[in-house]
Order: C-alpha cells, then structure tokens, then sequence
C-alpha cells in the first residue's frame, strides 16, 4: 500500500520534461497557479479567509478566547496557530493522530505568521495581569492538489486582517478590528526534475525531492526558512530561490492589500 | 409555553422568528464538485449550516481486519471544524462525533449497493464548516449526494431531516434559536422514493400525539430537500 | 478473525424459525427474558442495582462529588453517566478505547435518563455558584447475552432511585436520599429474520439487522428514540413495536417501583 | 505502638477492630459460574472484597506478534470498577493496574500448563467490584478458581494473601483500616501442594523477625483459604 | 520477530555451564559486575548520579517543583520517581507508551526508595498548606546490558544525596542540600540454569526464568519485594537470596557514602 | 540595540558574555562508543549541550508498511531528557521534538546511502541530556558521527551549526543568553566536502544582508567542527 511504484515512472517522466525545461502542466519554473482569495467567508469565525490555487483549496478562521496573561508577560495575550490536514483533503490524508508531515506544516506556517511580529501581543491585553485577548487561528485543508504551505501562509495572513475581536460578546468594550502590522508571505520551492520549481502540484511533490520554504516580510526581511524531505541543495541553487521569492511575495502582498480592502 | 424566559419563538399567526412558517424549512442550496480532488463531493448550505462532504473509493480496505468478504465498508467520518460554532471547537474526535459518524455510515450503508465491491472501502468525510442547528441531517444529506456525484451505485437518495418541538409547539427544521430553547428534537433519514427509514434519533419530550406531528412534517420536508438534491445532481460540474 | 462464517448460516436458521413465527428460544415475538432486579448490592457505592434478563448480567453504581456549577447555571449539579464494556462482558469485547458500540450504547441510556428530566439538577445544588452535587451513574456489564441497552437503563433508573446523597461525608449537612421524580424505561427491539423482535439474545444479534431502541417516561411521552446498525423499515412497522414499547415499558416501570420499595 | 493517631488496632488481648485474632483470615467464600457466557468464572468475597475472575480460552492469539510458538499466553486484565471504593475511580487503565495485571499473569503462568495450547491465548479478566484491602490477593485466587472451572489445566492452585504489620504488630490478612493505618504489607502466592511460591511483593518496614512471622501467618492462612477454594470447585454449577 | 529462537539454544547452554557451576562471563554466582558510580554529572539538575555496571549505564536527575500540599496533608511536600527506558538503550527497547515492563522498572524502584522513609515529606513544607517542595527523580538508561533494577536503584539513592533544593532560584529561602536520612539499596536475583544468580547480564536475561527484587535499608530491613516473570521458588531458595542480600547491600551502601563523600 | 532590558550580550570590544569573538564557536568535543550496546555511538559536549547519539541497524523494518523495496528508512527521534533543561520537562513525544526528529531524519537521508539496505531500517536515537541553545544542531552533529561509528557508508558527514542575531548584531553559534535575548536564529547542516546543505531552518528577523552574515558564519563554523568529528572517528574506541 505504501510503496507507490508509479512515483518511479513519475519521477523519470518529470525529470525528462525538465531536461526540455518544461513542467508537466506547462507552466514555466517560477509561474504559479492560478490564486482566488475571498475573505468573510466563514460566519461563525471573528476573521476568515478562502484561498484556492489551483485544485487546492484551503479555508482560515480566526477565533477568540479570553486568557490570562502569563506571570512573566502580565501585558500580553497569546497567538495560536493550529493546523489539521483532516482525511477530506485527498486520498493520501489519513485519520488518526497529527502525523509529522502535517506538524511540520502547522508549525512551519505558525513560524512565518509569528515571527514577523505582525501582531503585536500587548495590543491584546484587557487588564494587565488578569485578562487578554487570544488569537486563534485554525487552518483547514479541504481540496489538497500541492503546495498546503504558501495556500495555508496566504489564508492565515488574510484571516488575520479579516478579523474583529468579539469584544461586546465577551462584555469587555467595543468589537474592534485586529490589528495587524505586517504581511508576511510564505513561497514554497520543490525540487523536480533536478532544479526547484515554484508552486507544486500534487504530482509535483510526489515525483520531487526536497522542498524549501521562505517567508518573507515587508523590506525583504526573512522570517523563517524551512527545508523538508530528503535531498542536497547549493548556496547558489538557494541563492537563485530567494531572488525569486523576493519578487512572488511582493505580488502577493498586493493581492492580500487587495482582499482585505487596504 | 415553556419557562425559557422571554423568548418568543413563535407569534400568534403562527409565524416563527425567521419568518418561517410552521411548517416550513429553511432555505437551502447544494452544489456538487467542491472538492476538486475527490470522487465524489457536494456542498449544502441549509440556514447557516454550511456542511462539505467529500467521498473517495472504493479502495482497497485497509488494515485487512476491517475488510468484509462480501461488501465494501463505509469508512466515516463526521467532523466541526474549529470555527464552525461561536465558540471555537478543540480539534480531535469526541464522543458526539464518533456516533454521529457510526449512525450516518449505518444510514449510508443501508442504500448503498456495497456488495458490488468487496473488500473494499469506501470513505465518507463530512465537514462542518458552519454550524447552526441540524448538522447531522446536513452530513447524511450532502454525503448521499457526494455518494452519488461519486457515481456508487445506490437503491434511492437519503433525505434527512429534523423536527421539533419549541415552547410545547412542534415545528419543522429547527433553528439554532429553536434548538437552544426547544423541549425536543426528531431526526429522521428518509428514502425519498418510498418513505421508508434509514436513520432515526430523538430526544426530549413528546407526547405521542407530538411525536406524530413531528414525523408527519419530517416526511413533508423531505419531499421538498429531494427536489433541491435532484436539481444538484443535474447541474452538476462533470 | 473478524469476517464470522457462521452469522450466515445462523441468519438463514433465524430466517427459517422467523417464517414459522418462531424464535430460537422458543419465546414469542415480544416475549422478553426472565429479569431480575436486585438493589443496594454493591456496599461502596451511594446507589446500586443490579439486573440479569437470561444470561445478559449488568451493574450500575451512583456516586456523589462536589463541583462547581458552571456560571451559567450556578443553581444547579450535574448528572454523568458513564458506561464501559470491558472485555470480562464477552468473548467479542475487546480491550482498549471505547468502540463506536460502546459510546453508543453509553450515550443512548444517558439521553433515556437525562432528557426525561428525571433528575431535577436545581435540587444539587448546596451553595449557589460555588458547591453543588454531581452524579455519576456507573454502568458496568459482566456478562452479556444480548440487549445490553434494556438491562442498562433498567439498572441506571433502579440504581438512582436506590441512591443516597452522602452529605455527612462531605461535611455538607445530613445524608438524603436522591429524588428521581420519573421513571423512564428503555425497550429495545431488533430485526431478526425479517421482523422485529423483543429482547434478543446474543444469536440473534448476530444474525439480525437493525435494531431501535425506545425510551418512554410516565404517561407514554417519548424520551429518547435510537435506530442503531444498517437496515430499512417501514413507519408501520415502527408503530407496531412503539405500540408494543408502550405496554412493556409500563411492566417494567411496576417491577422497578416494586424493587426499590415505592 | 506507631504514632498514628488515637487509632488502636488491636487491643490488650491480641483481638483487632473486626474481632479477629492475630493470626485469623477474614471471612470468605467463592462461588463459581458466576459469569455464565464465560468459559470459567468465580466470585469471592472476601471481608468488603467482592472480586470476579472470569476466563475465556484458549482460543488463536492474535495479533500475531503475542503469538508463542511453543505455549499459550495468558492476557490477564486487574481492574477496579468505578464504584468499587469510597472515592470514585476513573474508568481507564493506570501504572498500578498494569503493574498488578503484569505479576498476576506471571504468578499463573507458573502453574497453567501453557504448553498445552502453543500459538493460543488465554484471558483472564478480573473485576474489582467492591474493594476492601488485598484486592489483588482475592484477584489472584478466584483467578486460579476460574482457570480450574474453565478445565485448564494446572499444576496446582495458587493461593494468595497479605499479612502486614500495625502499630509494629504483625498481623495476619489486613482489613481496610489495618492496610491504612499500617507499616508494611507482604502479599505472597502460594501452591497449596508444595509450599512454593510463584508471586511476592512486599513494602513498607519490616525488620528480619517480623519478615519471618509475616511469611509464616500467610503460609498458615493459605491453607484455610485452599479449603474454600477446593469446596467452591466440588459444589460447582456445572 | 518477537519469537526469538535462539534463547532456547541460550538457556540450554547456561543451563549447561550452571551444572558445573559456572556462568557464561566467567562469575561466580554471586559476584557482581564492575561498579562505576560518579555523581553531579548533570549541569541542568539538583542532583544528579551515572551508574556503570558493566556494559549497563544509567543516569538518574533529580528536579524540585513547587507543589500545593494536599489538604489532608498540609504539612508535607511529595517525591515523584519515573523512570523511562527509550529506545535508546537497546535494540529491544520499542517507542511507544510505556511497557509492561518499564512500568514494574519505575514502580519497584519508586518502593524501594518511598518506603525506606530515607525522604522526610514533612522536611519539603515551605508554607504549611500553601507551598511545598516536590521532589521530582528521572531515571534515564543508556545503555541496557542487563539489570536495569539495581544500576537505577544505585543512581537514584545516590542523585537524591547529591541534590540541593534550589530556594534562591524560586525566592524560597536559602539553598540547602536535600535530607536523605537513609541508604535503601536494591539487589536482584534472577533464576539462570535452575539457580538464582546475582546481577545478571542481557544474555542471562534473555536465558532465564523468574527474578526477585530485595530492597534492604539500614539493620537488614526489608522495604520493597517483587518477584517478576514466571516461575516457582523455595522458601529456601529465597532465604539463600535473601542472605546474600544483605551483605550485597551492606557493600554498596559504603559505596554510595564514598561517592557523596559523606 | 534591542530593547531587552539591562542585558549587554556584545561588549565594545565585540567580546560576548563567554569571552568569544563574534565568529568563534563554543569549545567542543565528541566520543565515539558511549552507548556500550549500540551498533555505534556518539556523545558530544558542546558549551554546556550534553548529547549523546546512538545508532542500530540496519534491521529488518516492521512494521512492514514502513518498508521501502529500494532503500532504507532512517528511523530518528529526538528527545530531551527531563532533567536537560532549568525546568523539568515532562516525558512524552511532543510537536517540537516531532518536527526535529523529522527535519533531522530527512538531513541525514541525504547522505546515508540508503540503497544499499533495501527494506530495513536504521534507528538513530538523539538524547539531549543536557541542554543549552542549538540541541538540533548538535543532534545532527553527532549523529552523523554515530553513522560514521557504526560503519553506515555515507557521502559525507552532516556539520550542523546556528549563527544568529542579538541586538541587532550577527553571532555565530548562539549561547543560551543569546538564544534567550536574541531576534533570529538560522541553523543549517552542512557537507563539509562540499559545502553543500542538507538542512535548513530559520525564525526571526534578518535583513538580507544579516542573513548573508549569518550564513557566512556557519560555514565557516562548519569547517572548525568538522575537525572535531574526525578527530573523534580517528581516535575512536574501536
């Protein structure tokens, strides 16, 4: 069962296309599918956000609950992101305990949204030492043809910007929108056929070797990097990538601008 | 009426709090195809409910012990997504979740032709993605258009659908306001073409003849959500 | 292991009796098993009973804690019923987490007694919005024969009608006993060859289809209603074992009346 | 005497809270049959303990990796229902259950001939449903009764009890307050035949004297506990 | 996999050598491995012991948590034992939760060090009722060569005689080394070839039948028992054992007093 | 500088609290066959980081749908032991060690030749005994060396290193202060023939000339540990 043969004759047919410098859906090495985002989709979630690329689909909501502050931080409340690749999403997604491939994916995701600082956590606090806001972010796979991450990294950002806190519900002032200071954008780079490509599909990602992700904020500042699944890569192979993300994640930073209404 | 406080849930022309009449379901549209990388899928949006069913298979069944020599099992799974009620939903199976899920595959199983497939396995998910009241008939409901769309082959559609009773007054397809406040609450699956039953729960209280007006607007709903599964089905995306 | 031959054959013998209008025990359609009812059997719990139809054995047990009423309802306790099938029950119950069988099982005599409002939680309550009683109803199956869902809703009503509130032991005034104001009953009836039966053994179980079990209180109002396993039936035949349920549940409720001195 | 209290478990003429002498069991009896869709059961009382062994097997071990090529293996579950003692238990298996689920197996692996049944399986489940002190003892014994009404084999029975100390007395099968109040416990398993045994905990304090007069008081009262043992079997049900 | 051949071949042979009195290694019946015990070896601990015997390693660390006494028991702090064995100290050591037998590992040496009273729960009270010290004992083993017992038995006396309650690090007072008024020490005897021998290594594990465990503190009292796995043994074999013990025991105490250099 | 209270990581003399230079690593050393009863081992000591590696394998793989018909799986964990750190930690599997283990599993695949052991599995179980800051990093480190140890043939060894930033400045080789106090921490694997990476991971905030600082630091860090790892082989135990 879970000795596919056919990612051999996969691999061989995409690395083939390669050679011609081509990919198997004709696009070119650094073109992306097409991308859909829509916002407020979701009406029982304080912010919410439909991302499709492609035949992936993913969905973000945005909740909120009242914590208490940490001793060491009485001023701040809490960011949390939580990720789950339920079996809905394809064939290959089983039931059962968070495997490691979707832990990496929530945390991966989590990392870029966090540590570009785009919420800033003591805009959170109700009263010091005693109550504040905490974020929640759940991300929800509901069609995955590729690449969960940069679908996943564009629906949290865009959840995020949708959002209100729910301050009247929970009798503690007015509902205001969250505020969110940053647009950190995540591009993904899979090795296929030899060379890294942008933007995988699921056969893509089957036939490929290792993939790299980089998140990217405002000024081209790097947030968080990962590289997953097996496989070597050079300094200038990187080098070429980061370029690359440079440019995407300025593209889609607009569309994100455009989504939210800013 | 009941004690719950001020809340009116139905005025003296018989007409509730969403402009519904007593008889009446709420509004409603399925569309097929939403999960691109499944089988088999549709969409219901009832109310606020907004409810995903995915279907993949038959495949083969996995570890063997689960594997029937002369049928194919119905693998499924009913699921709230995290945001899908006011307040957020730890992910991670419950015990509401695991029987829900084993009564809709005992529904499903009892229309669908599994013994064209043994050995074999065929997997139903159904997602909340937005809750009101009747989530459970909105999964039974989309998952027999999903199992359709997937093209497995099946006696007749299931229809489900929940009535209830508010303030003493039974009333068909409760709302969320009506759940809350509701004295109780009929579920029913129903095959559309011979009214017969594939799935049934209550709980509450109902006088016998209660119980008979519920069941009587239960089999009346169910004409109605069949027309809108059977016009899915045709406009369908393939 | 767990592909079973003989239902097969078993189902064909039952189908056979089934046209003779016979059952395999030789009772009638809706003839149950001999019961017996035994309370205040077991000396560390609050309440007791114990229940035995055929070879089918069960225990339920109450005990009493202290908790905090939940702040939107800070007059009342709580009432929890737990039922567990260990595998001491039978050959076919296995260890490890509770099945789909047993969470259902626990959770439809749970809404027998919970929604007949029997227990009137307002009457828990020992300070408002601080201390309160909750009741937890053990169901505990020994051997099982059959019709575990009738043996545990008759022993969880006789059990809280047998229980008392252990109040000198939590220093919270004097031992009474718990009021139960109703007495629901729960009839279970199954389609064995072709129609449904009352009160099935552990054969006819395994060589029949669906089952739906019926929980009526006083004055035959419906409390809770179940269908349970694959299979169709008719509205007529569903108001032929209502009908039935009507006249049995009334027995039963003399029997319990009768075992705890009322 | 220990500093526990103003409690005094034994007075000035060697006699204990519940009338007993130094060196005398609790009152006790088994009865067998007591599971009747089990291959073999038994229930002992035994002072407050009420315990149920019940015994299914030999029957195919699986999954296959428990599977002994050249004997049977035998699944031993120890578990306390919830509403065995004065406080409520969780239902789930902890550390101390498995720990005493684990020497139980060993103990009566000593004595069934395994190697009767190679690639089999043996369960034993034992219900603590009403738990005094020395619940593993009864455990232990009525488990050995069951495995003989179920017919496996065995070399002999095994009799087991816990002797202790109080208030630096040594006394014979502790009751509740004893088993509170005390310093040691000593729980052994005994072949009635031989003298032999094949289980042993012990904790507390017990100095080498008082170890010795512990061992012989459960040695004493194994026999007197073998006597009911042997009568519960010729009285059977079958 | 888990029907191992060879230990019948493995038994036979130790078997064999037993009859003439010998063991594989060449050791008398009684004679013990080579001890190695080194003591605060652990930077991030209160406390902390490394055992070598023989090829057997283990580290035992020793943590202190502020606890809230229980309320019947207001003066008294609590100590908590756990031992893990990970995949790391051997090939037949799974993942996984715990085992069978590292359970009985953990709870046999938690007795042995419990029962002893060599940790007075009254001394950890900071504020009666409100705080105490909770003295928390790892076990780790690296490497498993047999006899895991008594090598945890050694390291977890001697961490506890090593370790300092850390007050200045929770504004609790003054640091002060931890009481430890007594010197349980464990010796286990496995049956090999029809005769109990002591400290046994992996190969005569794999090859015998049943042990016992002997727990001696000071004046040759018996705190903790266990005999594990199958088998039958003499009141005379357990009083040969028992003998042995205690002059084993007497031994190692000195050792443990050398290495904390009391 | 960074707003982190009164801490000053970097003095004027570009001298860190330890007394290094802003591109010197801490003082290191690693020894081969720690683990008696591994097929190999490696512990190394790195500023205060404890951690010892321990390899078996290759073995049959099983359960068998972990099987690979071409090649090897390498089965990894990383694991924090609980005394390892100023608070205790509790045991147990966690979501951090989980994404470790994985990263540092795929990190190693890339140059074990996995090829030549169809269908088994090798098992590297990293321990981390003592923690300060970059446990991952020298995780890998000394795993690789363990490969290295028990003979597994590979392209080359892994050199896993962090470099980071605080207060604004570029460091290599984090220590726990700076970890503490610092905006990024970028950790890399690296093949020290080549200089070509296998691992890659990185949180915080650097500028695109930061990051190149940073990146530069590792390599030549990288060359440095290098050393210590053949040293440790040559000399090692065997």
């Amino acid at each position: 069962m879970s000795i596919p043969l056919v990612p051999k004759l996969l691999r061989a047919h995409l690395a083939d296309l390669a050679k011609e410098g081509k990919r198997h859906d004709g696009r070119g090495r650094f073109e992306g599918r097409k991308v859909e985002l829509e916002v407020d989709c979701l009406p029982r979630a304080e912010g919410s956000a439909r991302v499709r690329m492609g035949d992936t689909i993913v969905f973000a909501g945005v909740k909120f609950q009242i914590m208490t502050p940490y001793p060491d931080r009485p001023n701040q409340g809490g960011l949390m992101c939580s990720a789950e690749v339920r079996p809905v999403a394809g064939r290959g997604w089983e039931p059962g305990p968070p495997s490691p491939e979707s832990i990496e994916l929530g945390r991966v995701v989590d990392r870029g949204i966090r540590e570009s600082g785009c919420i800033n956590t003591e805009d959170l606090c109700i009263i010091p030492g005693e109550k504040a806001w905490q974020v929640i972010l759940d991300l929800f796979a509901l069609s995955d043809d590729g690449n969960l991450f940069d679908a996943f990294g564009l629906a949290a950002i865009a959840a995020l910007k949708n959002a209100t806190i729910p301050a009247e519900r929970f009798e503690a002032g007015e509902d205001r929108p969250l505020e969110v200071s940053k647009t950190p954008i995540m591009c993904s780079y899979h090795k296929v056929g030899g060379r890294f490509v942008y933007d995988t599909d699921k056969k893509e990602e089957l036939g490929g070797d290792e993939r790299i992700h980089i998140t990217l904020g405002d000024d081209d500042h790097v947030h968080s990097l990962q590289k997953g699944l097996k496989g070597i890569f050079t300094a200038a192979e990187f080098a070429e990538i980061m370029s690359e993300a440079r440019s995407r994640c300025s593209e889609l930073r607009d569309l994100i601008d455009q989504a939210v209404g800013k | 009426m009941g004690g719950y406080g001020d809340v009116q849930c139905i005025d003296e022309n018989g007409i509730r709090l969403d402009g519904r009449k007593i008889d009446e379901v709420r509004p409603m549209s399925i569309e097929v195809g939403v999960v691109p990388v499944a089988d088999g899928s549709a969409r219901m949006k009832w109310g606020l409910n907004d409810v995903i069913a995915a279907v993949y298979g038959p495949m083969e069944a996995h570890p063997r012990k689960i594997q029937r020599q002369d049928r194919a099992v119905l693998d499924v799974r009913y699921n709230m997504a995290p945001f899908s009620t006011t307040d957020r939903i730890r992910p991670g199976f419950n015990r509401r979740s695991r029987e829900i899920s084993k009564v809709t595959a005992e529904a499903l199983e009892s229309v669908v032709l599994t013994e064209l497939y043994p050995r074999s396995k065929i997997r139903v998910e159904i997602e909340i993605i937005c809750a009101e009241a009747g989530t459970r008939c909105a999964g039974i409901t989309a998952a027999s258009v999903a199992l359709a769309h997937a093209g497995i082959p099946m006696t007749d559609l299931v229809v489900s659908v929940a009535s209830g009773k508010v303030h003493d007054v039974v009333v068909c397809d409760l709302n969320k306001e009506e759940d809350n406040y509701g004295e109780a609450d009929l579920p029913m699956g129903i095959l559309p073409n011979t009214g017969e039953l594939v799935f049934l729960q209550m709980d509450g209280d109902l006088s016998p003849q209660q119980f008979q007006e519920a069941w009587d607007y239960n089999m009346g709903a169910a004409k109605v959500i069949h027309e809108v599964m059977v016009e899915a089905l045709k406009g369908g995306d393939e």
